[in-house]
């Protein structure tokens, strides 16, 4: 196999399972930038990839090829609602932030097969029909080299992933959302000074940061797993979180980082048809992945800081 | 009304509010809520065989809770208890296995070897920490894969010939116990309950008693504080992970020597590290919390069984329960400040 | 060693009267997967709910029931449940839980056990195996048969026994009938992985592989998936699947431009359903194998191949060839390899 | 008159705590108006009333004669009431601009305009005369910088009342010099100000009248011209109150601390502390001054382990201690009262009774083979805490409850009953009031005069001036010149410290 042979392989690989873990790792960093540690990244692709899968199931006679856009859209408005929790018990009712979150996970995975075994009596649902399928982006696929690298076979929402992550780190670092959202999760009395509703801006984080993790698992569901089951979301979740801080808080450093991931986990399964990989034991090139992060992380990232109140919670009057 | 009573009152009142709406939830599902909590009753302890179950799953979950506890209190955060687990369980059932010695040396050396290991996994991430500042979160969720995906060859190539699972440790390094299996009609009740909540008493020994469980929480508030007062903080970093490591590590025992005696290769985590998450957190990170929260979850999660079977409710509730049980216990502030308002109301 | 249990057995036999000569109940105890994981679990559940519904049962404690279970733990625990609850014979499903029915068979001593997929030597234990090999060789012989580009795939989910039956059946069946075909093996290390399956299919189908047959599990829907998004996109190419324990088809399903295509051939199926449903019948007469190891293969109606799909060219071609195989193998002619040591001796002639 | 502010008898309470009680503030227009009173008396509350951080339970306040009701800062912007807070609200890793613009941004389609904003930003700073970097980030510029940046921040909203809390402790002299240049040119401006301050000296230079509280009441209102500072501090004290403490003649023996050729380099990388020379004898006090980040933190880093030197050597008694480890260096009998309380003196999750024993709990009595011995401990605690004056209401209170002055206190208890041959006190009366303040210089006498040696670092000429036997001027990391502080003036002191001149320190050092 040629370089250029395995880089199509790679590539499309590469973004179909960077683009959940983007998008979720983007949700992570509203929540966190403003103040609120979000562990629960994980229940709340959950809830967007079980919202995702049926919706897609019960409308697609109705809304045909549209069906897994809006699906999108649903699983994100539930990703926003189920995050509420998290904010409420986090923000009002001064919960730790990392206990909120673990309660998110469990609960997401507990209401989503409870809901799936009272819908369909069944544990895990029917494969949708009209799911996120392979396209050659048009125009852009046909630049010799680059086209074929980056915009054949491949799917719509890893464009959509990385387009939402250039638009988070325009909203982060330009506008004055941004600079509020991130002053809060830095220094919340000194944003409170200067008249910014701290536990607004709070709740506007949680509530993205669950809008975009509904997303990332409706992306997963329909563009991957095709249905939803206990297995659907297993750690996804998780390596988004990692992917926020590999990526030190900054959207496009989550990108880089969620596309590392996937780069080095289709490496792994690619690797096996690469002529200086193919006698190594299979089992180093499964481990490769998080091998490589833990060494790319000690190696070049080194130190990364969260959002100085993170995690804290911000109490009118008090030091 | 006094703090301590409030301390207890709390994780009561979140309980009960968690059984509240699981049975809103039941019956909004057009459930029997009665029948279900009956089955989850006697699922739990309806029967000495099911009690016996419940303390079985206790252990891991006690020594996983312990284990992220340790890390909290000192500052950090062990998501891979899980990873820690897995390869504790490995050097448990490759110790069992593989020699040949009378029980007194053969199941300490098996324990000692599935705690060495989930301190050597866990040293890892600490060692990173203290050297290079990495946070501690990612590495340890990597290193959960990396246990994985290793302890499946390993089970592989070292534990059998290409097979799926190893031999049955041998009996000289079981935990299993006549004793409790004659005691509670053949439930795999074992020994592990006893080093469960042995080590519950050392970690609050540690933490709240030893000099240097003064320093590893002095360091997990304030590391520079802590440096300034001569305490060498990368080595209690360190030591705090492996700590935390050792219990989870023995957690991984309890599942080699004695729930299961042998090991196989596995498709995905146990759930038991990080169960242990929740466990630790409903517990408050101290020890005796932790055990009365595994006791809880343990429970539950055993009782959910028989719910399917004999109330037809899917066994999810449980899940439910659990996790709007930890979103109370986290809330207690609007808890304490409602015990507050009743309690003033009531003095009027 | 059982005085409790017999004391608890009297009670209940006098509480309700209704006894193991009244009606006859079975129930199994499924892994994570649950009953409708469209493997194995779901084939079981189907034989059970026949033998059920054959024999005038109903679903619930009286009649035929499983119990899933939430993690490896709970295997032991929930087969004491099922026979504490008296069914007369419960079954493990999967190889994972043959130390769980060890462990139960000895303590409980007279109720039944079946065990699926691997072997436990008990008095009151009837093991079932499965010629995986021969249901995969005929697969083998479909896919070696359908390809045009003599590059063919297999995804394995995780190694085991059960497992390597599949392949290496899978590479004698190709073998027998395309001597020029090649198949490229990769094992997913996960059974619940749908992107692990996708990037492995994206790697074969973008190296030329036209026919991929996966031993996966979930991990499968990848592979499907990525049939199905490579043939929307490029309909005039091939890129077929091979579905694998029940019959797949459903997850083939294409529409493009209005028009249903299907992009799997066909799927090697193990007949849980019948083996389960077989064994209960046994037992109901009062046959029960206890001790013995039941081996089903394509003699048995115990693994088989499904229908091959209209859109393969080479269909009729496969369909003879398939018979002809089958009838060797029935009777003996050819003996499918079931392990890649016996592969390498393999011949048919 | 005119009165800008009044606050009429308020009253502010924290769960059954009375922090303000009945207090009356009238402020004239174009004067600056100081605020006076002890730690805790409640100064910051009163101000924080002010601006909409807390409601009063009782009283009312007037803007320029109209009842107002101020419920959140926005309100106060609204009303032109600016405040400068004690601890700085500033994010550190935003830009000056940045920080100033924050919720009331400038924007062009919803996008920051940063350019417009920093040339906004810019021309109100060279109006006022407030120079500051517009792009720089908060974390790389000095406290007297960030200052300036919080003034900027309430002239930006168009505040025409400023509030300065304590704004002062943290500057150094030279900053605090341009900050009542700035002040001035305020009043000039329009503006009113109201001025929080514990230096009295300050209130004689600048304020035009000052209001007095003690523990939480009003003490009453006086004309600046009309009072001297004697006054002010036993109005405030409710007691007389000795400002130049009463030493005897220090009696210096051998050198317990010799420092010889030491070199460090700061966390950029920098060379902080150049080949630096001190030597500090038994029984007497040495102070160091000399502008902030001349290398003094860099120096008692390395003296104390908490920072690696590049070179030289620290000797203790003539035992070399230099580079080992902050527990070998204080096991070798130096204590040290830290510069960032909060930082490195405690931790404040714990009890304060368990911070007492923040080095020595591995020590008999406080344990024994590794457990901790906690009746010892806190019997340890109850001792100093009553022999310091620590105002807790128990031992079992977390030092984060204890106000800063009470924290302070609590550590140099905790040093000084270490009985240390060398006693480090870097700034150690920060932020407190006159009384705590003679508090904390009375022990550093008394350790003098039990023969230990002290080495004190301030920035504070004042305090340097009355404590100091003998005084170490650092500039640029080094020591330039040795004087008695009998034998010079603050203007002398301010010339060396500004590098402008040289003494001849050599023979001085090497008693
Ligand atoms: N948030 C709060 N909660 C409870 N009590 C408080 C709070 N803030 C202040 N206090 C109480 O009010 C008193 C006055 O505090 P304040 O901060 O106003 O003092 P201050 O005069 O500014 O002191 P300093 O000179 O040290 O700045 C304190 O002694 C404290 O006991
Ligand atoms: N959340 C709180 N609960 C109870 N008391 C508080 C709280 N916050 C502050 N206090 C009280 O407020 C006072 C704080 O005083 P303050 O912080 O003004 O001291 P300070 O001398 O100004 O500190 P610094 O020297 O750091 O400037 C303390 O007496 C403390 O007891
Ligand atoms: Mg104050
Ligand atoms: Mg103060």
């Amino acid at each position: 196999m040629g370089l250029m042979d395995i880089l199509l392989i790679i590539i499309p690989s590469t973004l179909l399972w960077a683009a959940p873990l983007i998008l979720t790792a983007l949700g992570g960093i509203f929540s966190e930038r403003s103040g609120v540690v979000n562990i629960g990244l994980e229940g709340l692709m959950v809830i967007g990839a079980f919202t995702a899968i049926v919706f897609n199931l019960s409308t697609v006679d109705t809304l045909g090829n549209m069906t897994p856009w809006v699906a999108l859209l649903v699983a994100m408005a539930a990703g926003a609602v189920f995050s509420m929790l998290h904010a409420v018990a986090s923000i009002t009712f001064r919960a730790d932030h990392t206990v909120s979150g673990v309660a998110i996970n469990l609960l997401a995975v507990g209401v989503t097969l409870f809901l799936v075994k009272l819908i369909y009596d069944k544990g895990q649902t029917d494969i949708i029909q009209e799911g996120f399928s392979k396209i050659d982006i048009p125009v852009l696929s046909s630049i010799p080299v680059i086209g074929d690298l980056f915009f054949s076979n491949t799917y719509w929402t890893s464009y959509v992933a990385i387009i939402i992550a250039i638009i988070v780190w325009f909203v982060i670092y330009k506008t004055p959302f941004g600079l509020r959202l991130r002053s809060v999760g830095e220094h919340p009395m000194a944003a409170d000074t200067m008249g910014i509703n701290v536990t607004k801006m709070r709740y506007i984080g949680v509530i993205l940061s669950g809008a975009l993790g509904g997303l990332g698992g409706a992306v997963y569901a329909q563009s991957i797993s095709s249905d939803f089951s206990h297995a659907t979301i297993s750690g996804q979740g998780f390596m988004a979180l990692a992917a926020m801080i590999f990526g030190k808080w900054h959207p496009l450093g989550a990108m880089g980082a969620a596309i590392f991931f996937g780069f080095a986990q289709s490496l792994s399964i690619i690797g096996k048809s690469l002529p200086f990989l193919e006698n190594i034991p299979n089992v180093y090139l499964l481990i490769a992945p998080y091998v490589l992060t833990i060494l790319a992380l000690t190696g070049f990232i080194g130190r990364a800081d969260a959002p100085k109140a993170s995690g804290t919670h911000y109490i009118k009057g008090s030091r | 009304m006094s703090n301590r009573t409030k301390n207890i009152l709390v994780p009561v009142i979140a309980v009960l509010l968690g059984i509240l709406v699981g049975t809103i939830i039941m019956v909004a599902s057009g459930y029997d809520a009665a029948a279900g909590y009956t089955a989850l009753w006697n699922g739990a302890f309806g029967d000495v065989y099911f009690t016996g179950e419940v303390i079985r799953q206790v252990t891991p979950y006690i020594l996983a809770g312990l284990a992220v506890a340790f890390a909290f209190r000192t500052g950090l955060f062990n998501i891979g208890v899980e990873g820690q687990l897995i390869v504790g369980w490995l050097a448990a059932v490759w110790v069992g296995v593989s020699f040949d010695l009378p029980k007194v040396i053969h199941l300490p050396l098996a324990i000692l070897a599935a705690a060495a290991a989930g301190a050597l996994w866990a040293f890892i991430p600490g060692y990173l920490k203290a050297k290079f500042r990495v946070h501690e979160v990612i590495v340890t969720i990597m290193m959960n894969y990396v246990a994985l995906h290793v302890t499946n060859n390993v089970i592989r190539t070292v534990l059998s010939e290409g097979k799926e699972r190893s031999e049955n440790i041998a009996d000289t390094a079981s935990l299993r116990s006549p004793f409790f299996e004659g005691l509670t009609e053949y439930s795999r009740l074992h020994w592990g309950i006893f080093i469960a909540v042995i080590c519950a008493i050392l970690m609050w020994f540690i933490l709240e008693k030893t000099t240097k469980g003064f320093e590893l929480r002095a360091v997990g508030f304030n590391e520079h504080a802590s440096q300034y007062a001569g305490m060498n903080v990368k080595n209690n970093i360190i030591l705090s992970m492996v700590i935390s490591g050792t219990f989870a590590g023995l957690a991984g025992a309890m599942e080699g020597l004695g729930t299961f005696g042998y090991t196989a290769i596995k498709s995905g985590f146990t759930g038991v590290g990080f169960d242990g998450i929740a466990v630790a957190l409903l517990g408050g990170n101290t020890a005796i919390g932790v055990v009365l929260a595994a006791f809880l979850f343990g429970s539950l999660k055993v009782g959910a069984l028989n719910m399917p079977l004999e109330a037809g409710i899917p066994n999810e509730l449980v899940d439910i329960i659990i996790a709007l049980i930890i979103f109370f216990v986290a809330s207690s502030y609007i808890i304490r400040w409602f015990i507050q308002r009743m309690s003033k109301k009531g003095v009027k | 060693a059982c005085g409790n249990n017999d004391a608890k057995k009297d009670e209940t036999t006098g509480d309700n009267g209704k006894n193991t000569e009244e009606t006859f109940k079975v129930a199994m105890v499924t892994d994570v997967g649950g009953i409708d994981d469209k493997s194995f679990n779901q084939s079981a559940w189907k034989g059970i709910q026949e033998f059920g519904e054959e024999n005038g049962l109903e679903k619930g404690q009286d009649g035929y029931n499983y119990l899933q279970s939430q993690s490896d733990a709970d295997y032991t625990t929930n087969l004491n449940s099922l026979a504490r609850q008296d069914f007369n014979l419960v079954f493990g499903i999967g190889f994972m839980m043959a130390e769980a029915v060890n462990e139960i068979a000895g303590q409980q001593k007279d109720a039944h056990f079946g065990i699926v997929d691997s072997v436990v030597e008990q008095p009151n234990v009837a093991s079932v195996l499965f010629k995986e090999q021969e249901a995969s060789f005929l697969a083998g012989v479909a896919a070696g048969l359908a390809t045009e580009s003599n590059k063919i795939g297999f995804i394995g989910g995780m190694k085991s026994e059960v497992i390597e039956r599949f392949e290496a059946g899978f590479l004698a069946g190709v073998k027998a009938v395309n001597a020029d075909a090649n198949v490229d093996v990769q094992y997913a290390e996960a059974f619940d992985k749908a992107e692990i399956g996708q990037s492995i299919a994206s790697r074969m189908y973008s190296s030329g592989t036209d026919v991929i047959f996966h031993a996966a599990g979930a991990t499968g829907n990848g592979l499907f998936k990525e049939a199905r998004d490579l043939k929307m996109k490029n309909p005039s190419k091939n890129y077929w699947a091979i579905g694998v324990d029940s019959d797949q088809e459903a997850e083939g399903v294409v529409t493009i431009d209005g028009k249903k295509h299907n992009v799997i051939i066909t799927s090697a199926l193990k007949r849980v359903d019948v083996a389960v449903k077989d064994l209960s019948t046994k037992a109901k007469e009062g046959n029960f194998p206890g001790g013995e190891t039941t081996v089903y293969g394509l003699a048995e109606d115990g693994v088989g191949l499904a229908k091959i799909n209209d859109e393969v060219a080479a269909k009729a071609d496969i369909e003879a060839k398939v018979k002809e195989f089958e009838e060797k193998i029935k009777n003996g002619d050819i003996t499918v390899p079931g392990t890649l040591k016996d592969l390498k001796n393999f011949s048919v002639k | 008159m005119e009165y800008v502010i009044e606050m009429l008898n308020i009253r502010k309470e924290f769960s059954g705590f009375v922090a303000n009680d009945n207090i009356t503030l009238q402020v004239k227009k174009g004067e600056i108006h100081a605020l006076l009173g002890e730690n805790g008396a409640g100064k910051s509350t009163l101000m924080n009333v002010l601006f909409g951080l807390y409601q009063p339970e009782q009283g009312e306040i007037k803007v320029k004669g109209k009842p107002v009701n101020i419920t959140n800062p926005n309100i106060a912007n609204d009303l032109g009431i600016g405040m400068v807070h004690q601890h700085f609200m500033l994010v550190d890793t935003f830009s000056v601009t940045e920080n100033i613009i924050l919720g009331m941004e400038t924007t062009k389609g919803g996008v920051i305009d940063i350019r417009t904003a920093e040339e906004e930003v810019r021309k109100i700073s060279e109006r006022y005369g407030l120079a500051v970097d517009p792009q720089a980030k908060i974390s790389d510029i000095s406290v007297g910088m960030q200052q300036r940046v919080e003034i900027l921040k309430t002239l930006y909203r168009g505040a025409e009342i400023l509030i300065f809390d304590e704004p002062t402790a943290v500057l150094t002299p030279q900053e605090i010099k341009e900050l009542i240049q700035i002040l001035r040119t305020l009043i000039k401006e329009g503006k009113s100000i109201i001025l929080i301050t514990h230096k009295l000296k300050e209130i004689m230079e600048v304020c035009d009248r000052v209001t007095v509280i003690r523990k939480g009441k009003g003490i009453g209102t006086v004309n600046v011209s009309e009072t001297n500072p004697n006054e002010l501090a036993s109005l405030m004290v409710g007691r007389d109150v000795v400002f130049t403490t009463d030493k005897s003649e220090a009696n210096p023996a051998g050198d317990v601390l010799k420092i010889k050729g030491l070199a460090v380099k700061d966390s950029r990388g920098v060379q902080a502390v150049r080949g630096l020379d001190l030597s500090v004898r038994a029984g007497e006090i040495v102070g160091i001054a000399g502008v902030d980040g001349n290398g003094q933190t860099e120096l008692i880093e390395a003296i104390t382990g908490l920072r690696k030197a590049e070179s030289g050597s620290v000797k203790i008694k003539g035992k070399e201690i230099l580079n080992l480890t902050p527990r070998k260096i204080t096991e070798s009998g130096l204590a040290h009262i830290p510069q960032d309380r909060h930082k490195h003196g405690l931790v404040l999750n714990y009890p304060i009774g368990e911070n007492m024993v923040l080095q020595t709990y591995y020590k008999s009595p406080f344990s024994k083979s590794g457990v901790m011995n906690f009746k010892n401990i806190y019997d340890k605690a109850r001792k100093l805490i009553k022999e310091y004056d620590v105002r807790t209401p128990n031992e079992f209170t977390p030092a984060r409850a204890l106000s800063g002055g009470n924290q302070q206190k609590a550590i140099i208890g905790r040093e000084v009953d270490r009985d240390p041959e060398i006693l480090i006190a870097a700034q150690p009366t920060r932020g407190l009031d006159v009384g705590a303040i003679e508090f904390i210089h009375k022990r550093l006498i008394e350790q003098r005069d039990k023969g230990k040696a002290v080495l004190l670092i301030s920035f504070e000429l004042d305090e340097i001036m009355n404590v100091s036997d003998r005084i170490a001027v650092i500039y640029e990391g080094e020591i330039v010149a040795i004087v008695n502080p009998k034998e010079t003036t603050e203007q002398e002191l301010g010339l060396l410290m500004a590098g402008s001149k040289r003494k001849e320190a050599g023979e001085e050092t090497n008693v």
